[in-house]
């Protein structure tokens, strides 16, 4: 028993955050949100660079091996840098693609997957596909099938702009029957539990940063125990969400995905409620940075598995 | 103790009823914080105001039909159960119209007013400045005297409407160094287009420009635009944004109506149990509201004051108001993370409920202290 | 419209008040819970004697007629002072009797109701009867008829050590058929709800008066925000149910009066929970006379109806 | 990361297991809180140390197994799967002994320790004063020195288990007039039943004896009993409450145990769907406390010393424990109200979560300044 990242791990955590930190991510998802994705095209290829997307692709893809408590990590860092695009989804589809019975599929799209040469979205028939104008591996599922879907509607506003939701056109190439959905969506509720986490310290970090230099009434907010201990709250949340988050990785049984999956977004959503109403009025500016962390805490909760799905996975593991 | 209307009431809600089911639009309009959606709101204020709907509770002679507060309730509840447009006016309206009736000249609510109600003068707010948030006394934006009047200067922000209305209202230091902070500060209306008045829209958190920024140089108001006596402001701002925080700002119909639209969408959705609770909470919460509205206009048709007590009013509505949005985006699943469905811009709006208008920190400070006799000063 | 209580009502809280005020109810509900029912008694001849239970039965069996108002008013002040003993029940069985197609029971049994002679419990069979062993007359419910039990079970102590609820023995003598339950439920819901917020309000003042005169660091603790915004959020909770149960007393409407059992009660646990954290250890023990309010808000939560139970009246309303 | 056991731990659970499949009773035991059940419970304490699983973490040579904490963890998970009875040498054993260990000399080891293990002494707390609550530091019970010991006077309260108990510990003024009032404290144990202690057992809630006054009137403490330097209490004290707060007071087992109980009894009652969010995040919290705690135990075997975080710990299982008992009382429904369910005592034991070892409000204040960096200073 060694419930602890390794010094690689967090070595790897700190060096994302650093690269993040450097590129500007703000404009990157403004931009994004716009539809201009050539900033956003360049930031994916620093983190694919970094070996993100490796991690959830099998060596035999070149791939670095299917690590999903290292990708874990690495969500968490995209997560708190609101990196835009389709992150859970292109690992979602790795991980599809590493499943399916015939080979070829994944031999002839995986590698473009693990160096960042290409994104990918995946959607079951219905729902939404995150970003399929931005892709070039759109993936149509069925309870029976998986096909590379040929297009893609318009794009759906999101609460989160950078979320741009299309549909799939129906038909397209047919690259497996039986798809192993279960096994995907494991990866993709993994990943979503990790990027709110790092959603929800990124909001606590700079409430806490503003609260600390916003005065009123003569004395920085922070000193007031009403915002000290909502803060308080806040960062237990977040604390408790953290092990559920790595154990779900460590384990990846459903039930502690699940578990993982709710827990780190409704975490990451109170702490936006929180952040929300300490700075006031600016925070509910789109203009103020804040606000690309704060709808995506909102849209996060529901992607990927409501909370009521999620639970419903924990009453019954 | 009679909880039921006069029939004279209930003859006058008939009456907007049939007026909203004959004029209500069929479609919702476009959102009023868009230059499209701003129009067609101003356009259904003009449409409002022919039939005199614009400003029920107000005197006839500046438009209105002298209704008191129950009657002003039923015309809110069938206003918002009819599904009628969001009020382009009601900053005007709720915040600057009773303050004209209470600190205002003759000349000036004759001038005003009629515009006001029409629609064809909206109508923005400007208190707060970067500075003075929750703070509102430490406001710095100057008015300084000139020859027939005022030359304000500074800068104020989150003015609501500013982006697409006309004019605006706020406080200003008309005298600096006085020994407190809201002392000399004089309370005047300005022309959004005067010369010397830069507007730069802010985006709220849907992008939509709700508020803005206002840059003031010099913009010259004339003597007739301040409102009772120069240096007073504060005292005459204190008791519009009592009522803001009081009886007018969010009517019981609004929330009864919100309330049955989300019953009746939990209800096409086949009654999911997991929301049941919450459902009933909403339903229950717009009823507590509605008979707390009730309690509170009786008091004050019976000659009470309404003082600290609509702080409890405040810390209710706003939080009733996000749980409420809140669960009809989770029956709403994933579809509820879209941007345009029907609750969208309405939670996004809630969202700044317990920020405005008094933060709800302030507001449990208030209840503490004045309703429960808590010790004052540590914070 | 005036949703106001009117001179008299004020005036008739008041005195009930300041009668149960010097009566000494602590001492009253000690002995009570321990089933000694002199005090108990004694209190219950004074509160009848005010006037409270004739406002549960019509004035052909010797009430003032049915008066829901007045008697949530009153019901306000017995549960703001604890007042023990099958107070609810004994309006309960009131509204039962009152309403029967036969009127001979009516005229036997209400009479000593309203003067307070005797004292009523009512369960349906299965549900536990309130101080069984106190009472004269005990209502026993099926679907379809309504018994005057002949005896009763032993005392199952409730968290509330107050309450001290028996089963019925079935049998003995019919008194109707088809019995009015629904009407019974109104009442019983109706008066527990004003019972309950009268227990909040009392906590919420006993707490108040606490932490202004309770000093920790040097300072009353009713100077810390976090103390502060708490009895605030008792404050409203308190102050958005009153309004509730006045209402649903207006119009005895069954979701409104749902609405006003579970808002009440919800009002009065959430209370009894912040009197508790906000007195620390002392709150917790039984001697210390808080402890009477904290129990029964607990209690009253379940009585005559689950939250769940009144919200699924207040969605199908 | 390595989130397995052992498989040495896993043998060690095994013999656990087998244990207490064949040694816990099968009818629960008489309250604690009784004298009755005090006795069961003492026995019970003599049984699992006469196979040595009372101290499980103890050396050897005091009764233990040297179980780490992972392997202490193991035994506490496998302790309440088996719904093992409560441990009254709690106090003893996860406040007292830990000190002892850190701070006692080789010869009070020996003389205390045993005797704790097998139950034959059970020990309560004496922290608490009638006026220091929260502010621990302003204790005005004394130590006087006196020829080859001291004498102990004042008031002690919230004495957990010394209505039934045999001797107690706790902190005593030994230096009046310090210049702060946490110098000059000395840590003591002494006698329940020496000449001068009165015990005046208080009522918890459900009216059961959980604790106790303690009036002190001169009685003599030996030398022997003082622990550490006199005056260096308050710092000794400290390092056994960061103990008290973190790791050992609630062991994830508990909550384990409990989340499952809950979710049988939910499964049992038919899966009621409005309950069931609440159930599951029983279930939830459980894991992430277990996680949680898994994380800080890995910590401190990687030689990091646990500091504030216990706040977080402290926060969450308080609240936690709550919660899912107010869902089980729910699921009880009218039957919730009832004192003798098998979830009534714990019930009421949980709601003095948030208020001891620290309030609550304390703990959210050590969170937002040591953890986060807040302004200290005004609350």
């Amino acid at each position: 028993m060694r419930f602890l990242l390794d010094t690689e791990q967090r070595a790897f955590a700190g060096s994302l955050d650093a690269m993040l930190t450097a590129a500007d991510t703000p404009s990157v998802v403004r931009d994004w949100s716009r539809g201009d994705h050539a900033k956003g095209r360049a930031l994916w290829s620093r983190v694919a660079g970094a070996g993100v997307f490796a991690l959830a692709v099998p060596e035999e893809y070149e791939g670095v091996g299917r690590l999903p408590l290292d990708l874990a990590v690495a969500f968490v860092e995209l997560g708190r840098h609101a990196v835009p695009g389709p992150l859970v989804e292109t690992v979602t589809a790795a991980a599809l693609l590493s499943e399916l019975g015939d080979p070829a599929p994944a031999k002839r799209l995986l590698p473009a997957l693990a160096s960042g040469e290409s994104m990918a979205t995946v959607a079951r028939r219905g729902s939404y596909a995150l970003d399929g104008d931005a892709v070039a591996v759109r993936l149509s599922l069925t309870d029976g099938e998986v096909r590379l879907s040929p297009g893609h509607g318009p794009v759906r506003a999101s609460l989160d702009p950078a979320r741009r939701r299309t549909h799939l056109h129906p038909g397209g190439e047919l690259l497996a029957t039986a798809p192993p959905f279960a096994t995907a969506l494991l990866w993709a509720r993994l990943a979503t539990a990790a990027q709110a986490l790092g959603v929800g310290l990124a909001l606590l970090d700079r409430t806490v940063a503003y609260v600390r230099q916003r005065t009123q009434f003569g004395v920085p907010i922070g000193s007031f125990q009403a915002v000290k201990h909502r803060l308080a709250d806040a960062k237990v949340a977040l604390e408790f969400a953290r092990p559920l988050v790595l154990g779900a990785a460590a384990t990846l049984d459903p039930a502690d995905v699940a578990a993982a999956k709710v827990t780190a977004c409704e975490a990451a959503y109170t702490t936006a409620r929180t952040a929300l109403q300490l700075h006031g009025a600016i925070g509910y500016t789109a203009e103020y940075d804040l606000s690309l962390w704060l709808t995506k805490a909102r849209a996060l909760r529901t992607a990927w598995g409501t909370p009521g799905e999620c639970r419903a996975v924990v009453v019954s593991g | 103790m009679d909880l039921t209307n006069s029939p004279a009431d209930e003859a006058f809600r008939a009456e907007a009823r049939a007026w909203l089911d004959a004029h209500v639009p069929a479609e919702p309009l476009p959102s009023l914080e868009t230059e499209e959606g701003f129009a067609a709101h101003r356009a259904w204020e003009a449409e409002l105001a022919a039939d005199r709907w614009s400003v029920v509770s107000w005197p006839e002679e500046f438009g209105g039909r002298g209704a008191d507060v129950f009657r002003w309730l039923v015309f809110e509840e069938e206003y918002y159960a009819a599904g009628a447009p969001g009020r382009v006016g009601q900053n005007g309206i709720s915040l600057l119209a009773p303050t004209l009736f209470e600190h205002g000249t003759e000349e000036q609510r004759a001038r005003v007013l009629p515009s006001m109600a029409t629609g064809e003068t909206v109508w923005a707010q400007a208190w707060s400045e970067p500075e003075a948030g929750s703070d509102l006394a430490s406001l710095t934006s100057r008015a300084v005297r000139t020859d027939g009047g005022w030359l304000l200067s500074g800068q104020k922000t989150w003015s609501s409407r500013a982006a697409f209305a006309d004019r605006a209202f706020g406080l200003f230091r008309s005298e600096p160094g006085t020994p407190r902070p809201h002392q000399g500060l004089t309370y005047l209306m300005f022309d959004l287009h005067a010369p010397g008045v830069t507007v730069r829209p802010i985006g709220r958190l849907d992008g939509k420009p709700a508020f803005a920024e206002l840059f003031l140089d010099e913009v010259l108001v004339p003597d007739e635009d301040v409102i009772g006596e120069p240096g007073q402001g504060w005292r005459i701002a204190m008791s519009t944004t009592a009522e803001e925080r009081g009886l007018t700002l969010r009517s019981p119909g609004r929330f009864l109506a919100a309330a049955d639209r989300l019953a009746a969408l939990w209800r096409e959705g086949g009654e999911d149990p997991f929301t049941r609770d919450r459902v009933a909470d909403a339903l229950i919460g717009a009823r507590a509201y509605q008979l707390f509205t009730y309690a509170a206009a009786s008091r004050s048709a019976a000659g009470e004051r309404l003082g600290p007590e609509s702080s409890l009013n405040k810390v209710f509505w706003s939080e009733y108001d996000i749980a409420l949005h809140e669960t009809a985006l989770d029956l709403l699943g994933e579809e509820g993370e879209s941007a345009d469905t029907g609750w969208s811009e309405s939670y996004v709006f809630s969202l700044a409920g317990p920020v405005y208008a008094g933060t709800n920190e302030i507001q449990r400070d208030i209840i503490a202290e004045r309703l429960l006799g808590l010790p004052r000063g540590r914070r």
